[in-house]
């Protein structure tokens, strides 16, 4: 019997759960020659915005322990230049588009989603509540609950379609925030995007990278994101979640699935070994059949 | 442009020199479309640290045999594991990626500069580069490093028969100084003259001031952190002026790593 | 010339900046065989509670990619035992002794701290932050402003000794914790503990960590550590810092130090090599001579 | 006990079976001072990831040639690393470490019973213990595994001209079924035994069982998750009963990793 890869967060339905995490895949049609797009649960989409952004000067990166920093800016060509250019040819893969969403201010995130909402094609919109918020000296929106509020009711008041907050893992206790989020209209949730972090060198004096600091993300913060993944499943069991962070195989997608993942999505590890995101849904089938489950369903949650 | 991601088979590993290794691979379709100047990402083992495959030039590409090499100094981790690889191992890797050296046709001499570990690709860029030399083309190499035994490629240099001008920081060898002043000097001579160069992004910066001045046409492949090597991730960005007159970033691992040394915006 | 490698923490004044943190050094004695203790800046001792704690369940720690996660749940043998049975031995090294207190209430933290500013050879208190309130339902003082303040006042009234504030990692902005010590007294802040994390295993579908969650350490939360230092130095520059949190080389130290550290603490990273501490100390005074410096002052805080 | 943090050389690597490895290192002062039971710290290179050492028991040592030995089975990146390490390279050492098997000199049969990766310790015990033998008095190996070629240590075992009862989970070698089925008929046998076993607790837990139910005293290893090996990080705490009746977390690395069955507190 081949267990079954289906999985329903609410609305968004995939037929498997494993999808790229955003700004990790480019547009998604970078990856076309090296492996089978239309075998992934979903793609995300870098983060988008009102108009086209540079991003940050170099050095946007810099290898940590197990992980990496990065200050790429956001450099996108703008939600126009996606529409016009990328969408449609996403679309002929027949893989749920997700397109994530930035913005520094509410009407910028509001913008953006009006556009998308717009076009054929779009799967779900993931809102990056990482952002700095302009009109708060640079907060980020998703480390505290009454922005996180005002950007997601914002964006749920502008779009019909599936909306996901993807979550800081830059808190003392993530649940009031998933609360918030939830309260104000997310019915998924993603967790968590990068933490950050500073590299210096110690030869030159210098930071590593241009901006300073920057986002953690890698297998070194797998502990971290599986710990806010977990505590946000006891407060909110019914709420469909997507793990993400330092996924690097399908052991540990599958962990992130018992603690209570209803899919997960793999960043930095796509650099490293551009397949693995097939290899990961394999590796989940095989695990399934292996220890006599049926479906996904069947170990989601079990950890707790 | 085709990139492929398989594991390679390693044929041969042989120290080069004071910490420096060529390592073989059996890798056809790469071997066989691979151009000078472009690289390929290298995975020795599946570890968590260091997280990044690394960038590597191809020194040399045997297209009959489908093997190609590259040439790499041990500095830390992941040179430390990737020295540690037996023949007959498997290495997963990517490529051939990036952007390559064009030979300037118009010259009449081809001056490589190379500094360092920015040697392999101009070998490989020298060795493609001499059977199609004109009556009255020459190659002229200029190699520079910090001290006599850091310098590279010296032996794929001279099986070409090419020119050799070496400088080095201490004077171990050849001229005592930097090697962009053995540049300045050679751009002195009435010839007209290309450059290709690869080494150090300040060396880099230097040889394309040399180069705007004399108006000379010059190719540079620079070095940029790499987490993909694909262009996904947008980490490797370079900042180029745009045909319209604009400032844009463009990646040192798609549009580069060689770009033409006028568009860059060095700073 | 010989670099100084003397600093001056305020009132603590240490020999060289580079100390072992507590929780990852036993109570010192255990290394004598293997490092020469005397070379040590300071020897901070496991954290100690006013009764004895037997701790957690095992397992207690699992290795992470590039850390590690421990729950060892403060086994110790209280403070009393630790004052007949330790110290005196202790101070016969010569070295600083600075003793780590926890405590689950304001009280045991005041208790504690008595008790150790009336024994000879304490050369500074250092509190431990990141020990869960029991009044306010576990959450960490330091991951509160007001728990904050009030755990170090506390402390403040019942001792003359040096105090060092221990602060946790978890927060989205460290900066009005780092005040709120300061402002309660505290005369060094120690940056930072380890960050709330779980690890599960795929195949046993368990938690590696019988108490679930643990604390991250390692490597991997060096970038973590050192952005937090490097926000508090630039908020409160007059303020003696310590940091810690991944250092497993002498540059790694130096990071922190050109990030702002007065002096900085090795934690997991002794397992792996006991000698490491002595290697660190080394290690700077060679770079300091290699670069014209002639004291660890002149590279504090140069990158900022 | 003295402990020593040396970095030793790899004198013989090889392999000993399906993914099973023996790795001789020359460290003289832990080959002299090692006990059967007791344990090395190794670090075949320094990495972040895997980033702590890992326990090894010793296998065999040679205080004349000041070499010992350990077996081990490559599972994941650390023993990948291990198994790189070419004769000649250096591992850094700390040992010998913990407790170690005490002989019952009143037993009149000793009962080694050894399952899976659990059997070189017994192996070296083995080997100290067999010259020392009374008339009358006999040592017996249980050994359990998986598979047939899971089975560790046959070789030592048999040339000290031990007698060996095997078990297989799948019965693709003697008994099929469990090593404790072995022990369980053994302790039947009437003559005053003693028990020291190493392997995955789970099978230690049922050891120690039919032990105390026969009332034979049973020495157990047993396996912890050990950051530092030298007892400061309060890791590899097993909870044990206090002579005073009370419970309390001893640490495997320094009051173990060989335990007296009864002390311990399975859960
Ligand atoms: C297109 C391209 C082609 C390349 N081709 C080659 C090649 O042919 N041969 C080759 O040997 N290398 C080549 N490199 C470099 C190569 O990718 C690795 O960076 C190099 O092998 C070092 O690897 P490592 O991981 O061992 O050292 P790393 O850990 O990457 O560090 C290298 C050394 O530099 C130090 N270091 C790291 N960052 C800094 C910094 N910012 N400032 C000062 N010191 C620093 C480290 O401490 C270490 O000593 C190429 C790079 C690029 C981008
Ligand atoms: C006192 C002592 C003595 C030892 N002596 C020896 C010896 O002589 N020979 C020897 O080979 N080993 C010995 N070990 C074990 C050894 O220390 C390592 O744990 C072993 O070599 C595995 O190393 P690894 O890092 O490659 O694999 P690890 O990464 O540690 O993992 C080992 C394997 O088990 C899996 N795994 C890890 N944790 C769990 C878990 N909780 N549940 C299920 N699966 C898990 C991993 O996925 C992997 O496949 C000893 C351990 C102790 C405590
Ligand atoms: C280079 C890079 C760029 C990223 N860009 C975005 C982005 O545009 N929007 C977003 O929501 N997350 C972004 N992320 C975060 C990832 O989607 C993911 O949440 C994070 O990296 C943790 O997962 P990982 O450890 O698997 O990489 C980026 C991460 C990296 C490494
Ligand atoms: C096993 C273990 C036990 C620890 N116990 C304590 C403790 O008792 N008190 C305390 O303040 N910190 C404790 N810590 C935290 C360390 O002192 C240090 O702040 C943290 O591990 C980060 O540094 P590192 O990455 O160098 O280990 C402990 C850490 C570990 C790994
Ligand atoms: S290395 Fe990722 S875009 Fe160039
Ligand atoms: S392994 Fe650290 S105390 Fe035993």
């Amino acid at each position: 019997m081949t267990p079954d890869l289906r999985v329903n967060l609410g609305r968004l339905q995939l037929r498997n759960p494993v999808m790229v995490a955003a700004g990790t895949f480019g547009y998604g049609l970078e990856y076309r020659d090296l492996i089978d797009l239309a075998q992934l649960g979903a793609i995300v989409t870098k983060s988008l915005t009102l108009t086209p952004r540079m991003g940050n000067p170099p050095p946007r990166v810099v290898e940590t322990p197990a992980g990496m920093l990065n200050a790429i800016g956001l450099q996108n060509d703008g939600v126009e230049a996606f529409l016009r250019e990328t969408l449609s040819r996403l679309r002929e893969l027949g893989t749920p588009v997700i397109a994530s969403v930035a913005g520094e201010t509410l009407e910028e995130y509001v913008g953006v989603a009006v556009q998308l909402s717009r076009a054929e094609g779009v799967a779900a919109i993931e809102l990056n509540l990482s952002c700095p918020n302009q009109a708060r000296g640079g907060l980020e929106f998703g480390t505290d609950p009454d922005l996180t509020m005002q950007a997601v009711a914002a964006v749920r008041r502008a779009t019909h379609l599936p909306l996901i907050a993807k979550l800081s893992p830059q808190v003392s206790d993530i649940v009031p925030i998933a609360c918030a989020a939830v309260q104000a209209g997310a019915d998924i949730l993603c967790l968590t995007n990068t933490i950050l972090g500073v590299a210096v060198d110690a030869h030159t004096r210098q930071f590593r990278l241009a901006s300073k600091s920057g986002g953690l993300s890698g297998p070194a913060i797998k502990p971290i994101a599986q710990y806010h993944l977990w505590r946000v499943r006891q407060a909110l069991p019914e709420t469909p979640l997507i793990g993400v962070g330092g996924i690097s195989s399908a052991d540990d997608a599958i962990e992130f699935i018992l603690l209570g993942a209803h899919a997960v999505q793999i960043g930095t590890a796509n650099y490293v070994q551009p397949t693995l995101a097939l290899e990961v849904g394999q590796g989940i089938e095989a695990y399934l059949r292996a220890n006599g489950f049926d479906s996904v369903d069947a170990i989601r949650g079990v950890v707790y | 442009m085709t990139r492929y991601e398989l594991p390679a088979m390693v044929v041969e590993h042989q120290r080069r020199g004071a910490n420096l290794y060529e390592l073989i691979l059996h890798a056809p379709p790469i071997a066989q479309s691979a151009t000078p100047g472009q690289f390929v990402m290298l995975r020795p083992m599946r570890t968590h640290a260091p997280l990044w495959r690394r960038p590597y030039s191809i020194l040399r590409a045997n297209p009959d045999k489908g093997v190609f090499s590259v040439l790499y100094s041990v500095q830390s981790a992941f040179t430390e594991l990737l020295s540690l690889k037996p023949i007959g191992s498997m290495i997963q890797t990517l490529g051939p990626l990036g952007s390559y050296f064009q030979p300037v046709r118009s010259a009449r001499r081809h001056i490589l500069v190379a500094g360092g570990v920015g040697a392999p690709p101009l070998c490989f860029f020298a060795a493609r580069l001499v059977p199609t030399l004109q009556a009255g083309e020459q190659m002229v190499i200029l190699e520079g490093a910090r001290r006599d035994d850091l310098l590279v490629g010296l032996d794929e240099f001279r099986a070409l028969g090419a020119e050799i001008r070496i400088a080095t920081d201490d004077g171990s060898r050849g001229y005592k100084g930097f090697v962009t002043d053995l540049l300045a000097e050679a751009l002195n001579e009435p010839i007209e003259s290309a450059v290709y160069a690869c080494g150090p992004n300040r060396m880099l910066q230097v040889v394309a001031r040399l180069c705007a001045a004399g108006g000379v046409p010059c190719q540079v492949s620079l070095d940029a952190p790499m987490p993909c090597g694909i262009g996904v991730c947008l980490g490797c960005a370079v900042k180029v002026k745009t045909p319209d007159g604009g400032i844009w970033y463009r990646r040192a691992c798609v549009e580069g790593p060689v770009f033409w040394a006028e568009e860059v915006v060095w700073e």
